[in-house]
């Protein structure tokens, strides 16, 4: 076959897979998106294979499906949307290029998943910002692209965090480096000047970076991150504020974010904690009982140069502004849930199994972005579809994460489901496929998977349009990921 | 000695050359020594011949001489065309007329003809030797600035104020007196004269004490009021007094266009100057600034006659003079 | 009948002495903050003219030659009741000598056409040279009166009175013909309020150099060889007082009669 | 100095924009917020002090002409000052300098305003502003008994100026001056039919000359009637006499009061005392010539110099007038000593206090503009919960009294004199 | 080449005739904007942009942007829209262009301050949104120019750094939602907005167009006009109004409870970068900003005239690595926790508090109005000499900065020793630590120049020309002049993966007719 031949001068024998098995592997995901096989799967291990991999698909007009995160899936935005296309998985490219302690920031290429970047930033000092307990085979380059929220709202700036600096190959491919790490210079020679490709704004008049991220692979395909850090805390205090009402915890939330109080700030209810903190679904059911309806973490992180009287004064701030409201921030529940337990937790990537799959086998989200004040009528929503269908609330997960320093939250549901469950699956497929419900109300799909892209683009057109412009300019012959959101 | 010469244009006066063309003699004389010219002057009348000798006492070379009864009055379409034969015939390096009414009209018009340029109204007149020019100094801007002027283009030709200078006087060389023929076609006058009406034979420069009434004055009527204080004062002290008065006096008609002071009118320097209802425009202030001693009675404090002023009374004058009449003659 | 009226534009010379600034390094005069106005001279010409036209009827025609010139100051000639208004400005024009401003304005009768009688003031009040209507009636060959207070229109012939000295000559001459008018002709009229409102709106005429093909090689600037200041003539003035006008009248005369 | 003086500055001007708004510092919200009534009402930069700069450094490096346009900029203004102090808040510049020189250049130029011809004519004619006869200005104090200072001596007099002594709604102003400050027992007197304009209108509106014959004019009846003290009612007056006459060199060796100034030292003398009580919740305008502008002259004759490379200073150093010293405190001491009247401010006061529009001749050559805005500024003062408007100048008290007319506006507008007779 | 009487009309009946000029003396007002020699690399002597407008309009609504912009690609008419026009680059610069001035819309829309949004319109000025945030216990971001610039023009379309950067981030990172009038007069209603009118997020639906919209530099009016935009807002921990004492021209700031206002030194530039790091990690300023000892000096004196005096008594020379720094606690104990972090770091890193300087008059507050919100700028920049530029700025890490100041210094020295400058070396400001200097921290090294100096001027553009090579050469990393208009880029472009390239496709493909001025941005493809 010609185009494994050309493939295998590209990438080498070993990395240029088309086994059915393989094929199979990649058709498919945990979304409802429909399954195509590629034509082939190839793993390149660095940036100039990926360069001549675009060069050659521009040439046969081959399009590429770029995946960096190991399986399960759950988006189908690594499925093919068309016949013919070589998926290109990135996971040996998994180097973490560098860790910069004093600026706070690594490079990471796509292959690196949390666990292995978290280990690698203990080491130094560091600790990564983190989405809600990742699964483990999930990339961190992956999850910053697609713009996942992290839990420490106050540390989330803007939606591109933690996500700094970028090379990506374009899908017309030209290689080209974004923000500060643009140039002038090698990295090396920036590395030698002191530049540690932190800023993320430009090169120039644009910010390219920010067009690469949330495209699902249809631009071109990162070859490296730079992404923001933390240093790791000396200390940590961490609290459980219980609820019955997602509403009653909603006063604190605004003035953490406003008075930028605090670190981790998230809320869940009894059904999503439990997941992340049991151990199997029998264990689930029973904490799962034995927790509040629902649960506002929050934690205060010490560092620098006093940390103990930082963690002191966020404390005591946290504390009256929680009396304030009414609440009480625990630092372990009456079930006996430590709120340094679930800090742990939150700190890692996900056990086996991971914690979305740990009630029922398997589970299905529908999420999108909302204010803090708006959410709890979009959590009514959510349950009330929910009956409509006749879907159990009892299998709804709910996460909320204020984000940008809590000028927006993303609002999750998790519809836990058994997969062999057919009757069960068709009412998810129902409700995730309805959500034009939240999107009336004002729920703003920022992340179009599946079929949601036809929902957001119908409803932008003049986006769509702009956005179709956009593709033109990097990804001219559109072998990027053809088939995604609206192009 | 060069042989083009300063040349004067003369004007008569009665039988006799005028005053203010003895003046220009003299300045011309200065003008001609220092260019290592001679002096000429031009005498145009009818039976001028009488003032011609007399001309030829006061030091010019020589004495041109161009008599027709067509020029018995004056008439400037005449004068300019023989000025302008004259002119062509002579060649003067430096040519001079009297800023007066004949003045006035010949030389832009002459000039114009000879295409040369003309500085008017000079109060001084000197010679650049270096550069073999004329230097005239002429006050402009109504009197607010003095500028000098000095022209390459030849004749070098300026009129000059009345009064500025002083006469020349008789020398016993008489000059050569020349006759030009006339030359004068009665056809080139263009204007006809009706009629010389004589007015007012007032010689306001001759008079040691003025009193000027302005537009403060309010009418001719108040005119009457500043006569009587004139008669009070010839009376007492036997000096010569005249009214006088400034532009808009002379103007808004009160006053006959003979005793206007100022910068169109006369330039006068008598011993005592009485200002009333002035408020002091530079134009008048022009004609009058040179007086021995200046009065200025005005109701208006701003006005700027009092800052050339020797005594000045902030008042109506209708008030004022009657009671200072009073008192003169008291003291009388 | 037709009279052209030529009026300059100058800084008022009637401007308190105080804001005249002589600079002679540039040999330039300003008065600080005065407006400049139409030379009181030409003013009277116009007074002259707008006297004819209430007598017999006429065209008035104000034209004004120079560099930046200002409409707002020019255009009182037609709240006063002048019929139209030239204006020919070029920076051609800055400061010409008086053969050039006449050159100029017989290029610009030219543009003009037939005109019966042009009048102009004696003189300018900033140069006080009384050249420029003389010369003109050189250039155009016209009979040429100076220094006249009386104009009239008499059976198609002007009659004019002209000044001499104690005397004033009655004289007569056929049309065309160009006088320059003596400010015993009296001050131009005040104007109408309505009138003033028109003036300002009424369209002009606004002409540069080449639109009257002036040549500009003939053209000559007034140019000194220095410019001074005038020699200062201020004297201390010392105040009469007194209670009353009577009593100052009185204490002049003490004083006067005294020394 | 003349408008080309001022290139130096014209090119430093950096368009920061400061002189279109209030003074940062003083927290200037959405509302309120613009200082400039120029800018305010066109919009174009172009008239705004900067924009003027600009337009200004355009005109004399032979960019642009005159034009009808930029006499439209340069005319709209109302020359009161606020540009020159927020400006100079931050820089060692002279807006309002400029301003003046730009006027006077226009009218050296003879580009002029019909309507201000007119002022003028009546000005050189009439010795007023306001188009009226010299021979009524003495109208006003017919029937008053109060000493002539053109026939007798007298040590304080009070100057009416043109508009109170012509405008015959606020005649009563001067009318009210004179009683209580008899009533305060001094021993005052006027001029009566022989004032004449103070000149420092004309001077603002580009005539800079006129003012060297009425300055003369002036001082020197002062000197003839032996006067140690005048008063003003009118904030332009008191402009003129303070600041103006020193600046063209001819400083007053009297004493220049302005009536709230001399009214505020007589209640502190216990000369004045207030009896009755005025229940008025009032706001005080400031009049620009009184406050900002109305500081003392400070003379500077000098160079610029440079140090530290490109430092800018002046040889020797020059003070420049910051609008700190104006008269702000004497109306408020006189309006909160007064039992029953409470002050509350307007958000724009004092240095930065928003004109009432009648400035720079506006009233006179655009009185829509001018109106709008006083309109602007009733707006203001209405936000107070104010039932009237004090202030402490005749044309701000013309400008105020029309537009309240006009837009039929409770709001009443008093001369702070009025409320100082009620008090007695 | 003045616009026909055809598109005159067209535009006039859009804004009506009192809103639309072409008046040369207008104009003038247009096309003037200091620093635009160096800016520009325009001649010494030529004070105004190469090309003026051919008119100003004043829009007073969205559909009139749109409307006139539909009337410029009819009409090949160019459009450069800006709010107050600090920036040489917010001024037209290409022939043929319109300016919309966009004065008229100045509407706040809204303050939300639950969610800590602001939707502003373009003339909203810095200074009057500050005021009514405050108002809600909230704070925008401010740039350094000060409270007189435009929110929305800085955020949207202009650069973007600010002494409160530490705590407010870089103008470009605040955007939440933006309403966009393109080239081609088509409405972009970015994100939520477009979705459901909400304005909390501007990012997607899919990828980004801010990054489409601008970079680390805005477009300059290029790419269309914003006409709404949301912005984050910040916390405030001050009182509901700012208050002040005193008189023009210095105005003292009350300073509230729980803040404090500091100027801390240091003995080189090493040590107060050191220092820097820790503040950063502690997270432990309201503000906190470099003060380059001659403008902070500027800042606290009322005249030139008494700013030499003070330098003549060498207290600023003393303090010349100095970092401004205000301290702002919620509660008393954040403030303790801050003032006790602050003393910590100034030993560690052996810094101090000059007492001689803080006894100078005004020097607290003016220390403190400059980090509210750009306030006293003015003072400190412009009324010594009247204008500065840059050589040789940069963004990234506090290190780099170093870095940077050194070369700047180095850079600035022979023209400061010529007297072409003000003088002082280390006039390197900046260190603008954005968002606790995790992406970067800005430093530029700026020169004070006369622009009525022919000289100095003439100094100002070559060194401003050298400075793009020496960011190249150097590898200091492109900053602030490096990165606006076609100028800079061709220099900058090539060595940095050819960004310019894709510029070029932007311009092109939004706006296919170039009916906005390229000038600040780049020509089309």
């Amino acid at each position: 076959m010609a185009q494994k031949d050309e493939l295998t001068k590209i990438i080498g024998k070993k990395n240029v897979l088309d086994d059915q098995k393989t094929l199979d592997a990649y058709s498919r995901d945990e979304s409802f998106v429909i399954p195509v096989r590629p034509s082939c799967v190839v793993k390149p291990t660095k940036n100039t294979e990926v360069q001549a991999l675009i060069k050659w698909a521009n040439e046969t007009g081959t399009p590429l499906v770029p995946v960096s995160s190991g399986a399960p899936h759950y988006r189908g935005d690594t499925i093919p949307a068309t016949g013919g296309a070589v998926v290109v998985d990135l996971s040996k490219m998994n180097k973490i290029i560098r860790v910069d302690r004093r600026n706070r920031v690594a490079m990471i290429e796509p292959g690196v998943t949390f666990g292995e970047f978290i280990a690698a930033l203990d080491k130094e000092g560091l600790a990564a910002h983190m989405p809600l307990v990742p699964r483990s085979t999930k990339s961190v380059v992956g999850s910053y692209l697609e713009r996942e929220p992290i839990t420490m709202p106050r540390h989330h700036w803007d939606p591109q965090d933690p996500l700094l600096c970028m090379e990506v190959i374009f899908g017309d491919g030209h290689l080209f480096m974004t923000g500060s790490a643009a140039g002038p210079g090698t990295l090396a020679q920036q590395w030698e000047n002191k530049r540690a490709q932190i800023r993320p704004m430009g090169p120039a008049q644009t910010d390219f970076q920010r067009v690469v991220q949330g495209s699902q692979g249809t631009m071109g395909i990162v070859t490296w991150l730079s992404v923001k850090c933390r240093v790791k805390p000396e200390l940590k205090k961490s609290f459980l504020v219980p609820a019955k009402k997602v509403e009653d915890l909603l006063g604190l939330v605004q003035k953490m974010q406003k008075v930028l109080l605090g670190d981790d700030c998230l809320i869940l209810n009894s059904h999503n904690l439990a997941c992340i903190m049991a151990k199997d679904s029998s264990e689930v059911a029973t904490l799962k009982d034995a927790l509040p309806p629902y649960v506002l973490f929050i934690s205060a992180e010490g560092r620098g140069v006093s940390p103990e009287d930082k963690v002191a004064y966020q404390v005591n701030d946290i504390k009256i502004a929680a009396q304030a409201n009414g609440l009480i921030p625990l630092e372990a529940l009456p079930c006996g849930l430590s709120a340094d337990d679930v800090a742990a937790a939150l700190a890692k990537p996900s056990d086996e199994p991971y914690w979305k799959n740990k009630a029922k086998g398997a589970c299905r989200d529908i999420f999108f972005l909302t204010t803090i004040d708006r959410t709890p009528k979009f959590v009514k929503a959510m349950f009330d579809q929910a009956e409509s269908k006749g879907f159990s609330p009892n299998d709804i997960g709910v996460y909320l994460q204020p984000t940008v320093n809590g000028t927006s939250c993303h609002v999750e549901f998790n519809l836990n489901c058994d997969s062999n469950n057919k009757a069960e699956m068709a009412k998810v497929k129902g409700l995730v496929n309805d959500s034009l419900v939240f999107a009336n109300m004002g729920a703003f799909f920022s992340r179009p998977y599946g079929s949601w892209s036809d929902m957001v683009y119908r409803r932008d057109g003049e986006t769509a349009t702009f956005l179709k412009k956009v593709k033109t300019i990097f990804d001219p012959n559109k072998i990027m990921n053809p088939g995604k959101l609206c192009f | 000695m060069s042989n083009r010469p300063v040349l004067i244009c003369g004007e008569t006066e009665g039988d006799g050359i005028s005053s203010s063309t003895l003046e220009l003699m003299r300045a011309g004389k200065k003008i001609a020594d220092d260019l290592g010219a001679e002096l000429s002057l031009v005498i145009i009348g009818n039976n001028i011949s009488g003032i011609a000798d007399e001309a030829a006492s006061y030091g010019a070379n020589k004495v041109y001489k161009i008599e027709s009864p067509l020029v018995e009055k004056f008439m400037a379409d005449l004068w300019v065309g023989a000025l302008e034969k004259l002119c062509a015939q002579v060649n003067p390096k430096v040519l001079l007329m009297s800023h007066t009414n004949i003045g006035m009209e010949v030389a832009p018009r002459l000039a114009f003809r000879l295409k040369t340029r003309l500085t008017t109204d000079c109060t001084d007149l000197e010679a650049d030797k270096a550069e073999n020019l004329l230097l005239c100094t002429k006050p402009v801007y109504g009197g607010n600035a003095v500028a000098i002027f000095k022209y390459k283009e030849e004749p070098h030709f300026a009129t000059v104020r009345k009064k500025i200078m002083a006469p020349a006087e008789k020398v016993s060389n008489k000059s050569e007196i020349i006759n030009v023929a006339p030359d004068m076609d009665a056809s080139a006058v263009k204007i006809e004269s009706l009629k010389i009406v004589q007015e007012d034979a007032v010689s306001l420069d001759k008079a040691e004490i003025i009193i000027s009434g302005g537009r403060g004055i309010g009418g001719s009527e108040g005119f009457k009021e500043l006569e009587e204080m004139a008669e009070l004062m010839r009376k007492s002290s036997g000096s010569v007094v005249e009214i006088g008065g400034s532009r808009p006096a002379v103007d808004l008609g009160w006053l006959p266009s003979s005793r206007q002071v100022g910068l169109t009118g006369e330039k006068v320097s008598p011993d005592l100057y009485v200002a009333i209802g002035i408020s002091g425009a530079t134009q008048h202030l022009v004609g009058m600034m040179r007086s021995k001693k200046i009065v200025a009675i005005n109701k208006d404090k701003k006005a700027s006659i009092f800052n050339i002023a020797n005594y000045g009374i902030v008042g109506d004058y209708k008030e004022i003079i009657p009671a200072f009449n009073k008192k003169w003659r008291e003291l009388s | 009948m037709k009279i052209i009226v030529c009026a300059k534009q100058v800084p008022d010379p009637e401007a308190p002495y105080t804001a005249v600034q002589v600079n002679s390094d540039t040999k330039e005069i300003s008065t600080k903050g005065v407006a400049p106005v139409i030379n009181p001279y030409d003013e009277n010409a116009l007074e002259a003219a707008l006297r004819i036209k209430d007598e017999n009827g006429a065209e008035v025609v104000v034209i004004s030659v120079g560099s930046k010139i200002s409409q707002a100051v020019l255009r009182r000639s037609l709240a006063v009741g002048a019929d139209n208004l030239v204006v020919v400005d070029s920076p051609q024009f800055k400061s010409l000598d008086s053969s050039s401003i006449a050159y100029v304005l017989s290029k610009a009768l030219e543009k003009m056409g037939e005109y019966d009688l042009i009048l102009t003031g004696r003189q300018a009040g900033d140069w006080d040279l009384g050249q420029t209507g003389l010369i003109l009636g050189e250039i155009l060959g016209i009979p040429t009166v100076n220094l006249v207070r009386s104009v009239k229109i008499e059976d198609g012939k002007v009659v004019a009175e002209k000044i001499l000295p104690g005397a004033y000559e009655l004289v007569k001459s056929n049309l065309p013909a160009l006088l320059t008018v003596s400010s015993e002709v009296g001050e131009l009229r005040y104007p109408i309020a309505k009138r003033k409102i028109q003036a300002y709106k009424q369209p002009i005429d606004v002409w540069s150099a080449e639109d009257i093909g002036v040549d500009s090689d003939k053209l000559v600037q007034i140019d000194m060889s220095a410019l001074m200041p005038p020699p200062d003539m201020g004297r201390d003035c010392q105040f009469i007082e007194g209670d009353s006008p009577e009593e100052k009248g009185k204490n002049l005369a003490s004083i006067l009669k005294g020394g | 100095m003349a408008l080309i003086d001022w290139k130096a500055d014209m090119v430093r001007c950096e368009r920061c924009s400061n002189c279109k708004w209030v003074p940062w510092q003083k927290g200037p919200g959405l509302e309120f917020a613009q200082v400039c009534p120029s800018i305010s009402k066109h919009n174009f930069h172009a008239y705004s002090g900067a924009g003027r700069y600009h337009s200004s450094l355009a005109y004399v490096t032979d960019k642009i002409g005159y034009t009808e346009g930029w006499l439209d900029i340069i005319y709209h203004c109302q020359m009161c000052g606020a540009c020159d102090i927020t400006c100079k808040t931050n820089r060692d510049m002279e807006p309002q300098e400029m301003l003046l020189a730009l006027r006077a250049q226009c009218v050296e130029d003879g580009q002029l305003v019909p309507a201000l011809m007119d002022v003028m004519e009546g000005l050189k004619a009439e010795d007023n502003m306001m188009q009226s006869k010299k021979a009524d200005r003495g109208n006003w104090a017919k029937g008053l008994k109060v000493k002539d200072l053109t026939k007798e001596k007298g040590e304080v007099l009070y100057f009416a100026g043109c508009r109170i002594s012509f405008d015959k709604e606020l005649q009563k102003v001067a009318r009210t001056a004179i009683s209580v400050l008899k009533k305060a027992g001094v021993d005052v007197g006027i001029f009566g039919k022989e004032e004449a304009c103070c000149g420092g209108r004309s001077y603002e509106m580009g005539y800079q000359g006129e003012i060297e014959s009425f300055s003369e004019n002036n001082a020197a009846m002062f000197k003839a009637a032996g006067i140690k003290k005048i008063v003003v009612s009118c904030s332009d007056c008191y402009h003129s006499f303070k600041v103006l006459y020193h600046k063209i060199g001819r400083k007053l060796d009297i004493e220049v009061l302005h009536i709230t100034e001399y009214i505020a030292q007589l209640i502190k003398e216990g000369k004045l005392k207030f009896s009755k009580s005025v229940p008025l919740r009032v706001t005080y305008h400031d009049p620009c010539h009184l406050g900002r502008l109305g500081e003392d002259w400070i003379p500077w004759n000098g160079v610029e110099k440079k140090v530290m490379g490109q430092l800018v200073l002046h040889d020797p150093p020059k003070v420049f007038r910051r609008g700190k010293y104006g008269i702000y405190d004497a109306p408020r001491e006189i309006l909160r000593s007064i039992p029953g009247v409470k002050l509350t401010e307007m958000k724009r006061i004092e240095e930065y206090s928003f004109c009432c529009g009648a400035g720079g001749g506006c009233i006179d050559s655009d009185p829509d503009y001018s109106l709008w805005v006083a309109k602007e500024r009733i707006t203001e003062a209405k936000t107070t919960g104010a039932e009237a408007m004090v202030t402490a100048c005749g044309w701000c008290e013309r400008n105020f009294s029309d537009a309240v007319n006009e837009t039929g506006d409770a709001l009443k507008i008093y001369d702070i004199i009025e409320l100082v007779e009620q008090a007695i | 080449m003045a616009l026909t009487r055809e598109a005159y009309r067209a535009l006039e009946d859009i804004v009506g005739p009192e809103n639309i000029s072409e008046e040369p003396a207008n104009m003038a007002g247009y096309a003037y904007v200091f620093m635009v020699q160096p800016y520009m690399q325009s001649p010494a002597e030529e004070y105004f942009m190469p090309a003026w407008p051919e008119a100003a309009l004043l829009p007073g609504c969205t559909e009139e942007v749109q409307a006139i912009q539909r009337v410029c690609n009819k009409y090949g008419i160019k459009s450069h829209a800006f709010g107050t026009g600090w920036f040489p680059g917010s001024l037209a610069g290409s022939p043929n262009t319109i300016t919309l001035d966009m004065r008229r819309m100045n509407r706040i829309v809204e303050i939300d301050e639950k969610n800590m949004i602001a939707v502003i319109e373009p003339y909203v000025a810095v200074g009057q949104l500050h005021v009514e945030c405050i108002k809600k216990g909230l704070r925008p971001h401010v740039i350094g120019p000060g409270p007189t610039t435009s929110s929305l023009a800085s955020h949207a379309a202009c650069c973007g750094m600010g002494p409160s950067s530490i705590n407010t981030s870089h103008s470009s990172r605040n955007i939440l939602g933006v309403e966009w009038v393109l080239s081609t007069g088509e409405l972009l209603k970015m994100g939520s907005l477009g979705q459901s009118g909400e304005w909390f997020s501007a990012d997607g639906p899919g990828p980004s167009l801010r990054g489409i919209m601008r970079g680390y530099m805005g477009s300059f009016g290029a790419l269309g006009t914003f006409t709404r935009i949301a912005i984050k807002l910040y916390p405030w921990p001050g009182p509901t109004k700012h208050e002040s004492t005193g008189r023009s021209p210095c105005y003292d700031p009350i300073i509230p409870e729980r803040m404090s206002s500091y100027i801390c030194s240091w003995k080189s530039w090493d040590d107060m970068h050191e220092a820097q790091y820790m503040i950063t990690e502690a997270e432990m300023t309201y503000s906190g900003d470099r003060a380059v000892a001659a403008w902070h000096g500027a800042m606290m004196t009322e005249s030139n005239q008494e700013f030499y005096e003070l330098w003549q008594k060498g207290i600023l020379q003393k303090n010349a690595f100095a970092f401004g720094i205000i301290l702002g606690g919620h509660s008393d104990g954040e403030i303790e926790y801050q003032e006790k972090c602050l003393k910590a770091i100034l030993e560690k890193t052996g810094g101090w508090i000059d007492e001689e300087l803080e006894k100078v008059p005004h020097a607290v507050g003016s220390n403190y109005w400059w980090h509210l919100w750009g306030g006293e700028i003015i003072k400190g920049i412009f009324r010594g000499t009247g204008s500065f530029f840059c050589a040789a700025t940069g963004d990234d890490t506090i290190d780099n900065a170093c870095f940077g100041s050194y070369l700047g210094d180095t850079l600035m020295k022979p023209y400061i020793d010529k007297g072409l400058f003000l003088q002082e070396v280390h006039n390197v400001w900046g260190s603008n630590l954005y968002e606790q200097a995790t992406i970067g921290s800005h430093h530029e090294p700026l020169y004070q120049y006369d622009p009525f100096d022919l000289e100095s001027t003439k100094a100002a553009i070559k060194l401003g020309f050298d400075s793009v090579g020496a960011a190249i050469t150097e590898g200091v990393g492109l900053g602030f002049f490096e990165n606006a208009g076609e100028m800079a880029h061709t220099m900058t472009s090539p060595h940095a993966h050819d960004f310019h390239k894709y510029m070029k496709k932007i311009k092109r493909v939004f706006d296919p007719n170039t009916a906005s001025d390229p000038m600040g941005y780049c020509e089309p493809e």
